[in-house]
């Protein structure tokens, strides 16, 4: 199984859930952080300007299909960054 | 008038509110590590935005709709024409981009609630009586350039899959259902609902505190606009240059439409606040999402690190005398 | 009795606290992103129970012990005694699982601090007075129905590991050391201790801005419950029907109970409304760490967004009705 | 003056700040959940800093700056002297390391705003006039002893990579520009640039609710102390003693130098407070960073678990007494 | 050495807490997040129904009696997820 | 890529992101979290005595560097932890 980890500006929240449950993942967990990047620092002290992670657990197979999509709709417009890491499930049919 | 103006000047600047925002600044100049939770910061927005909402409604349902309806109206084609004169000065004058003019117009004809409250903290301090029900402008000012400035700027783009009517639709969605209008406009139905009862009931919390909070959140807000600072070499001269010109130009703008109109000192005031404020919370969300083309330094830097501080400093007393001047009274 | 209902009514419609409530019910259903940050929810709630507990503690050392020990061992013993009529209804007459009718009778038994806190404010409103110390019936009525619900649980459940004493054990160490009973019962003896001096000192804050704070918080209740309105078609017509029936019930079972031994048209109100409530904080958290077995879905469903929605609204002009016709005072 | 004792310290036994502060320990030594979230922390501690800065700025506009300069003087040479005594105690009668002893002893020569917070708040309820603008010690207070705690300890350990000259320029920078430091020396600007008028227009946020705060904020400190008691046997019964005996002995060296430059009985009180009281939060943080190899458990553990428990029960109506008989006043 | 993350209803925290140190880990770092999952939507709003997370850092052969007594005793109560990810720590006799 | 997660006390904020920029990482991610540990408990109720977990993505080679660094000079002074992981990133030439 493979957890894809999601670092992105906190207004992209709904479109990236959104998308998640497009590529069919049955769930995820959101984090508040604050971060520096390439569009300089965020210190999440404003809501509307601040960072959130997202860590999503899918099969392999799911996992291309939604880096596709992050590359083509979400990189151009949104300042986010997206790594996959492998990882090994309690109930696996879970995910 | 002159030697009014100096004194207004002097008693804003020594003010509570302002040398707290002053503190902020100075904290992040001087590297302290002074930084807000971001739950304060959303809780003193709320606060505010619910208290000033709920005294607005409680003073629209005072003065009637009839006296509201005609400069609200003004106010919504104000904050619509804004935008119609300061992209082509961005664009032609400052030879920015189609989107970044577009972007940058929709903070200038939107508003910031803060620099309203801020006004309106004022006006008490000066014990100038001002029409409370106000902040119905403020209400109806935060969408309508938020729209005419993405139409603007999606125009300018080349037509791609989401068509023109869908990016509009999503910035009305974001405008009209953004934290801040549902707060405000929430607030005052029920201040407007519950009248002159409810408000003796909530004074101890809407009104004893407010002007305290205020002063406590302007630390935050010279925290976050100091930040910012140090963009302003990116953004260059003249759109520093903008974001001073601009507010001066909008206020006046405000200001005529206000006395015409027939508001009082006060009202006249808060109008031309309004106009001359940028918005740099509600727009800049809108932008992101709507017309994230649109590079965020630029607008972000003129609303919070130019125009905010110079109209909550030295705009707020001069928009101030110009409305005394304008009235007629002296 | 009729046309005061309809102006209690009226007035308990009107109040910013129900109207913020309702705000926050509309901004949910209308899918506007507000939200509040998890410490002010936590703050908010440990502001209103710590001053309630504290005021209510000067009562009783106004009023005297004698004044409350008898109403406050009729509270626990109505609290204990709710779970025997409701876990039938709900086993047989609405087929629910053992273990999802012993905890949906908990939380009928337990009480709601919000709705307690929602009725003081009320009758503040109507200018009725009430002993204020009926806060002491608050703090004792939280736990006893829950250990009464767990204990129905586990006798329904296959006796496996951990032994009923054990289960029992620890729900009560949940019920009695949570953090609302500890903020509650410490304030409590914090504002009987300190007495009317203590109340001096620290009017400013626990009286000032407490109506205005309710109404902020009622602003998130309306948020939070409006989030569990999708449920209510899982939950089923019974379920939804119990979640209004219990309430009418109880509340007369509890202003019954409360003209018994004798106290004023305010406390007997008051008494009506802790029956009438249903815990959504306590309670759940008990049930989740004592009787997993149980569905959250069902209890938190019908406390949160069928009884707690109907007591604000309705049901508290509707107890108060009752309660003045109850103790002879119309 | 003995029956003058028993009563002030039944009077500050029986306040709601001392109450809540007790309620705190009580829950965390009864294993309840009970824990305030970071940010309310921060919001606290904030408000609590810029309400008194605010106020002391004030009262020293009112007082003027000749009123004020020498008693600051003397209470910065106090300060700075401090460590001189309690190091060789520490080092030679403790038997502690040369480094925790140097740090330790920077705690006990800063200050710990929250118990000069219930100080002030003590003397309002012995309506005890008091020069308010004590604030300014409190202010110059912090930093001198933790520069000299760091040297102390800095001499003891081997010469490595940076230098001497460079940890002092960094405790100067933790102990200047800390967030405690930034609040309440700009607070104390504003509240002197703004003066009376400032005072009246942040009354209802600064004065009236600031007592019912404090008493909420002891709540925490109650939790947050408790929760160091496990440490006390790894500390030992020699810092445990220390951290009863170096209050009396620095607050009876307050109260002489206040009486020395002419204080009233507040004033000399409030220096004693100051000098009697341990930093835990600006001198462990400086600590951690310029000499992070004394140990945590000792200082924090003194300071927190022992000292401030002490002052804020005891203490407190001690040192009132000592100074009441100071300056003649029985 | 491998790292074993919890996500789970906040309830769970003293359990789950104690638990790892029954099975030996010798510390954890725990945080408050948000999720989304087969029990539905969990916003972090209310303390008492918000959801965290914990991860634990250990020797390979405490995670399987770790992830036997989750599967045992904590899955049939809690909403829960569990994973385990390959790391390379510093300094690994600390764990 | 590599992930380096370190987990320390917030005191060592200000030293652990300068180090990041010395190093070359091009960004970071910064969360507050609670932690249990040899130094004991970090509840995260004052932020000055809290926890921060810092993440940073960075090619195998900078990890060598980071992680002697932090061996050499921040071990010894603050409570901390610190681990790698492998990953795959989106957009690899950002890092
Ligand atoms: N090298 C990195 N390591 C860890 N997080 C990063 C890195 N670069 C970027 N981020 C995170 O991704 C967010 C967006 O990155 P950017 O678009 O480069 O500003 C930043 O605010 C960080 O939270
Ligand atoms: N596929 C997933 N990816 C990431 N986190 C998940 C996933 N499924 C569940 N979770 C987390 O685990 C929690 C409990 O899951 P559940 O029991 O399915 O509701 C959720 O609230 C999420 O935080
Ligand atoms: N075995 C572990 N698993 C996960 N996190 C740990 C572990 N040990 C320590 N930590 C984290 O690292 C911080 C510092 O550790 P320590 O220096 O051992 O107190 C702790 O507060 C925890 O957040
Ligand atoms: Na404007
Ligand atoms: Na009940
Ligand atoms: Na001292």
């Amino acid at each position: 199984m493979k957890r894809v980890t999601i670092v992105c500006e906190s207004l992209a929240r709904e479109p990236v859930t959104r998308l998640l449950q497009e590529v069919g993942a049955h769930g995820w967990t959101l984090l508040e952080v604050q971060g520096s990047g390439r569009q300089g620092l965020r210190l999440a002290e404003i809501p509307e300007f601040s960072n959130i992670q997202v860590d999503v657990i899918i099969p392999p197979a799911v996992t291309e299909t939604l880096l596709q999509r992050l590359h083509a709709d979400f990189f151009p417009k949104f300042a986010m960054i997206a790594y996959e890491t492998d990882i090994r499930v309690l109930r696996p049919n879970k995910f | 008038m002159n030697s009014e103006l100096v004194s207004a000047l002097g008693a804003n600047l020594l003010s509570p509110a302002v040398l707290f925002f002053v503190l902020g600044v100075i904290a992040t100049l001087a590297k302290s590590d002074l930084k807000f939770p971001e739950p304060l910061y959303t809780t003193l927005t709320l606060y505010l935005l619910v208290a000033i909402g709920f005294k607005g409604g409680v003073a629209i349902r005072e003065a009637g709709l009839m006296q509201v309806w005609l400069p609200a109206l003004g106010a919504i084609l104000l904050g619509a024409a804004i935008p119609l004169w300061t992209y082509p000065v961005l664009r032609f004058g400052g030879g920015l981009s189609a989107v970044d003019a577009a972007a940058i117009s929709a903070h200038y004809g939107s508003v910031s609630a803060v620099t309203f409250i801020a006004a309106t903290n004022f006006l008490t301090q000066v014990s100038q009586p001002f029409e409370a029900y106000a902040t119905a402008f403020l209400a109806v000012m935060e969408a309508p350039a938020i729209i005419v400035g993405v139409v603007l700027g999606k125009l300018a783009l080349p037509r791609e899959g989401r068509s023109l009517a869908a990016s509009i639709r999503g910035a009305i969605h974001e405008a009209m259902l953004g934290r801040s209008v549902v707060l405000l406009v929430g607030a005052l139905f029920i201040g407007w609902a519950s009248g002159k009862r409810g408000a003796q009931m909530t004074e101890g919390f809407f009104v004893t505190p407010f002007q305290g909070i205020l002063a406590l959140f302007l630390l935050e807000m010279g925290l976050v606009a100091a930040r910012r600072f140090g963009d302003l070499r990116k953004v260059g001269l003249f759109l520093a240059a903008f974001g001073i010109a601009a507010p001066l130009v909008n206020g006046c703008l405000g200001i005529g439409l206000a006395s015409l109109v027939g508001l009082g000192a006060g009202g006249t005031m808060l109008m031309g606040v309004l106009a001359a404020s940028a918005s740099y919370i509600a727009a800049p969300a809108a932008m992101r999402l709507s017309l994230p083309e649109a590079n965020p330094t630029f607008y972000l830097t003129a609303a919070l690190a130019v125009t905010f501080p110079f109209n909550l400093t030295v705009g707020l007393p001069l928009y101030y005398a110009l409305a005394r001047w304008a009235v007629g009274n002296p």
